[in-house]
């Protein structure tokens, strides 16, 4: 473990989130979010605050843990395991493209709050052809006066409505950078969109001659956002291995439960095997998220590589291990009471955040040399 | 009389009685808004012609029972070939008393009464003969108690064809009895099932000290599993291929070249992977037409082909893979739902209702092992609750 | 069924057939063969002969029994079924090809021959590249004297060994042409390839000057190649679906005998719902080659998707089955002495000759519009 | 003694005794060319350090047996940490009686006799339990009859580790014995098993009439079972990943990026679906590496990982797939085999060899039973054959 906690406090950090979680996040309680607008539970990430989750990835200086992403990713297995809604991935994003920025003064004044859980960011990042990459960018950065104004659109933005803070990746003269823009700036329109899955907070945002400030040196600053995406694929990986394994969990012990024909239903082969199956799923899918949050944590040379390695190994293992789930289950997860549907929901959500595995696993050929 | 007489005076019977305007939909929960033609059509024997004359037939070879549909089908008159299709009829005119079959059987040829099944229950999916639902006989009726689940039809239904356990110490097969359960009666609560797809087909039947007379037992008391069987094969062989396609519609194009279309619009005709998956989905889906029709065409008469039970399983294969490959198309737009995303929602409603076709009706894995067992001949499991008392089997 | 036979005459031909392959073409032959250079069999070839299967295509005015593609497919599933080593898929293609070319001169000279087995007959259809498509022929035809002269390679050619007959696709100066060459003829040089399938008679052929005799008339001559190939399909296509059958029925055969845990194999989920999924395999296989055959029978407009769709299911239907059925059995098919692997070795051979399932999956994607 | 202290002792020991350029390969069939360095390495007892002095250990720690072994390996030396790897040896040290341990272990210690397996049978292979193969008292020795396949080394072996059955009046379990049998004896002829490869790694072996000493007897008459079971675990715990992968090597680029290289060479390096292809293989590559080095990392001393039973199922399923992408990337060349055509003698032959992952040891799907039974608590079937008296069991 990677990670500037020990094992002990690792354990009791992850303890604790554990016992908040089940006190604070329990399927109730993302059923009544999924009905309101925003799915944002402002009690829950108050205490998530607390316990200094939104600052995990921030230097102490800054307000942080600077516990770095192996334990950001533990963390997200937590939280991914009981679909908690909370607006951490925008917030991991935005981090680390503050922090890949390395402007020690917008470092100072945007970190903390970051850190503390009062600042709510929310990144515009892609086009509609919301394919998370450089080319996919559709706001552009014009000069103006001593600022820059935003012309064009965003597409599926994360967190917007309850966002206090909003940064903007726009292709500006002289490549990509990355802007500010104040909440409820004028000509900025923000279109909740209507999410399959329902703990989802997602928007598009049309910009037309929105006031923004520049936060990136001159320069292209692609890498920057690339960084900053790594990062979310990491956390994503790390929510979707704590969902898949808790999938399998509450599917193999319905299987030694659920009785027909005189038998546990996990007797009979056809589920047995498929349990076995999703096993290698599941513990693959905890193997390649730490290892990609590991290699990001020592700054190791595939750790690109690793990521999108996982970045499609966790989305796929945890599509088909929802998807597997309700076949296992059979009718009773076939009814909205059972949250089995609300994990495929967002197994399918996260497949296609930040970039589809098909995408990711183009990438893994090339970084493997092709 | 000759098939060319049978048409002629078929086609004169419904140029006088039917107008092609009045065209419906089949509806097979039931009770009818057509009952005084569907009154006609049994009167004048096409109801179930292959049925004795007291029974409303004319005593007609099946084929000639299959003219005289294919003359209804063509100007989409309905009521004719309830002795193929007519679930509760059939099931009646098998097990009623002679007295409640004849009260009854007219009222289900003419859509006179409404029909739901009162089979699973929540501890009973799979595994049917574990009904704990009882039925305790009290002088000349029996008293039920118990849950039962995935009802169509429940609400407007004004009899259910019930199983529940009459004897609880002896092996599970051989307490169930089959009862019609009138419906409209004080304790029986009926609440809408949501599943996941947002909708509610289905329904929870909940049944607090019902009653059913006595005289409405079909076959013998204790010897309702007979009953099922016949009553599943029934509904087996008139199911056809209930799986639904995606729900709007909107965001799908029609026929073979349909995938093509949907990968055209989406901008990704061009992407070689996507282009292999439409290939194998299509393929999937005419292969299983052509299974279809090569079964229709070696079916011995009354006999099942063993292509015939491919169907379902070969559906869920289908339906979960196109799930998949509309997902594949859309990318993230596939993170959407509701109307202003027609195709988002086809793909996501189809990823949720695929599992309606590979659960619904016996799970992909019940149905491969009927296939296994029946079809192949492969040799049944060990069944350890086959001939203990029901009160010692572990269930639910 | 569409053909010139009735169902009885039909079942008539095909039992005939069924009897001569169980007597004449056993296990014990198919191996003996294997081990012969060509692994051709006069006597099975003659027999076959006598009973018009070479000349089941051939019109009887040229002294073949005319039945068409739909009978043939239903032979070659008898063929398939038994592994039989025959130069048929040659001589279907070669007469397909024959045929084609609508010259009444050379039918006559060359169909009686194709009809009555004493003509057999080797196809140089395609290059090195070997996608059996008019770009891979990689053959050069120049005209010289009244003749013409060949220069290039063919590969992969079948039943070069057994053959007295050479037909060759060429590039002429006016597009694809189709050449008849003297066997043995100078500068020619045939190289027998080493088979995976050790019933496959297979080899290379380089030309250098040789001399050639045009068949096909002026013009580009590549659709008639396509419509052979298509016979060819369908041919092979009736193979893999009589192979597919036969391995799907010894497997869950051995499943109903086999005993081990004091139970039948098949009584186990594991193996009896392999074999649910297998007949899924199989029956559609027997349906796609069938409609196939038909459709090309009747010149139903959708000939050609039909065609292609059946090369690619059938070619993917005789991997899977072959290759489950050697996990259903165990061990015992890891044995050279078991034919499982034999059924292996030439499902995967005939999935790649006449064009890969992946080709064929995007002729029919273009077929359906795309 | 610390660590420091025993690394020095080690090193010292293998600069006076062992010379770098002799390196070996491992040999897991007994019999070694290099006895007489073996014979060193026991008495100086880095063998067996574990194991108590008496039987040639010195009573040490598995951490300082592993240090040893770290050693040991370091330069290439042979012999070292047999306590934990040697199954012959830890069968024999488990259940022998004294008299045959004290002759036989350090034979086995020191690679002076060559070893194989008697356990499958034809009619035995997923189902151990029902061998046929039968040992009859006859005084001080028993007679054996019977046929055994999957042997390695059979023809080179001294002693076969042997399960035969010994009672036939008692469930399956019940009457089997575990014996040493001496090989080179009249009425034991091996027969090499070609493979679907074309290779033959096993051998049948045929017992006609063969005798072994009761002493060679390990554990109680008809306890056979479990001395079994502590010999499959063993095995299991040393098996590590005996996957082979393709034969030839010479169309076998290494690492990560090999089926890139491959894809590359085969000029098909742009085709999307086989890069994504490529990254699927190559993923499930790097995942089971993962996935290995968690399990050590989470590996309590003694104790065997959830993840660790995985491997078997993960490499088969790599093993299958890797043959079918190697397939597609060379198209109609994978028609091929023979030394002038590498690739595809590489693609085929692990085509075919894939099943070895797959069937042998244990087939995929008896894997998915240990793993669904003994790592994720499932139920086991019924068992039909577990208490009625062996004669009367279908097996074969």
């Amino acid at each position: 473990m990677t990670s500037s906690l020990s094992a002990e406090e690792l354990d009791a950090f992850l303890e604790s989130l554990k016992r908040l979680l089940a006190d604070r996040c329990t399927e109730g309680d993302v059923r009544r979010l999924m009905e309101q607008p925003g799915h944002h539970d402002a009690d829950l990430w108050a205490r998530l605050s607390e316990m200094g989750v939104p600052g995990l990835l921030v230097e102490p200086a800054h307000g942080g843990l600077g516990a770095g992403p192996a334990v950001l990713e533990r963390a997200m297995e937590e939280l991914g395991a009981v679909l908690a809604p909370t607006p951490i991935l925008s917030t991991v994003i935005a981090t680390a493209l503050v922090q890949g920025l390395g402007d020690e003064a917008v470092s100072a004044r945007l970190l903390p709050g970051l850190a503390d859980g009062s600042t709510i960011a929310a990144v515009a990042l892609t086009g509609p052809a919301a394919k998370w990459t450089a080319e996919s960018v559709a706001v552009a950065a014009i000069p103006e006066g001593n600022g820059w104004r935003l012309d064009g659109k965003a597409a599926f933005v994360l967190h917007a409505s309850a966002a206090n803070l909003l940064l903007v990746v726009a292709r500006a003269p002289d490549g990509i950078a990355l802007f500010e823009v104040e909440a409820g700036a004028k000509g900025m329109s923000v279109a909740p969109l209507p999410a399959f899955d329902r703990t989802l907070d997602l928007a598009d945002i049309g910009f037309e001659g929105v006031a923004a400030v520049r936060l990136s040196a001159p320069g292209d600053g692609w890498a920057v956002v690339e960084q900053a995406l790594d990062m979310g694929r990491v956390a994503l990986a790390g929510e979707q291995a704590g969902g898949t394994r808790r999938v399998f969990e509450f599917t193999t012990g319905y299987a030694r439960d659920r009785h027909q024909f005189g038998r546990a239903i996990g007797s009979f082969q056809a589920i047995k095997h498929m349990a076995a199956d999703l096993l290698l799923e599941s513990e693959s899918a905890i193997s390649a998220a730490r290892h990609a949050a590991e290699a990001l944590a020592d700054g190791a040379a595939d750790a690109p590589q690793s990521i999108s390695l996982a970045a499609f190994a966790c989305a796929d293992a945890y599509v088909r291990t929802t998807a597997d789930s309700i076949q296992m289950h059979g009718g009773i997860a076939f009814t909205w009471v059972h949250p089995a549907h609300l994990y495929l929901r967002r197994a399918r959500a996260d497949a296609q955040l930040l970039g589809s595995s098909a995408a990711m696993r183009e990438r893994f050929v090339q970084q493997l040399g092709g | 009389m000759t098939d060319e007489e049978l048409i002629a005076e078929v086609r004169g019977w419904l140029a006088a009685n039917w107008n092609p305007r009045d065209k419906v939909q089949a509806e097979s929960f039931g009770r009818s808004p057509y009952q005084s033609f569907l009154e006609k059509v049994l009167a004048a024997g096409y109801a179930v012609p292959s049925w004795p004359k007291e029974l409303g037939g004319r005593a007609m070879t099946p084929a000639q029972g299959r003219l005289i549909e294919r003359e209804f089908a063509a100007v989409g008159a309905p009521g004719a070939g309830q002795d193929r299709h007519n679930l509760w009829a059939n099931t009646a005119l098998a097990y009623a008393t002679p007295e409640f079959r004849d009260e009854i059987v007219p009222k289900l040829l003419t859509g006179a009464v409404g029909m739901c099944l009162l089979y699973s229950e929540p501890g009973a999916g799979s595994d049917l003969a574990a009904v704990r639902t009882r039925a305790d006989l009290e002088g000349d009726r029996f008293r039920v108690n118990g849950q039962k689940v995935w009802t169509s039809g429940a609400a407007i239904a004004d009899y259910g064809m019930l199983i529940a356990r009459t004897d609880w110490d002896v092996p599970k097969h051989l307490g169930i009895s089959f009862f019609f359960l009138p419906m409209k009666q004080p304790g029986i609560e009926v609440r809408p099932l949501r599943q996941i797809t947002d909708e509610a087909h289905f329904n929870e039947v909940f049944i607090t000290d019902a009653f059913v007379p006595a005289a409405n037992l079909l076959g013998p008391l204790n010897g309702g599993w007979k009953v099922l069987q016949t009553a599943l094969a029934y509904e087996r062989s008139v199911m056809g291929d209930a799986a639904r396609g995606p729900r709007s519609g909107k965001g799908s194009p029609k026929g073979d070249g349909a995938l093509v279309e949907l990968a055209r619009e989406a901008g990704v005709l061009d992407d070689p992977l996507i282009r292999q998956e439409i290939a194998q989905v299509t393929a999937w889906k005419i292969l299983n037409r052509m299974n279809n029709a090569r079964a229709k065409a070696e079916l011995k008469r009354g006999t099942s082909s063993p292509i015939m039970s491919l169907g379902k399983l070969a559906m869920s294969r289908i339906l979960h893979q196109e799930a998949r490959l509309r997902t594949l198309l859309l990318g993230a737009d596939s993170l959407l739902e509701g109307p202003d995303h027609p195709r988002a929602e086809d793909a996501n409603f189809l990823s949720l209702n695929a599992y309606f076709t590979s659960i619904g009706g016996g799970t992909d894995q019940i149905q491969r092992n009927i296939i296994g067992e029946r079809v192949l001949g492969l040799p049944k499991e060990p069944e350890i609750d086959r001939t203990m008392p029901f009160r010692e089997v572990r269930s639910g």
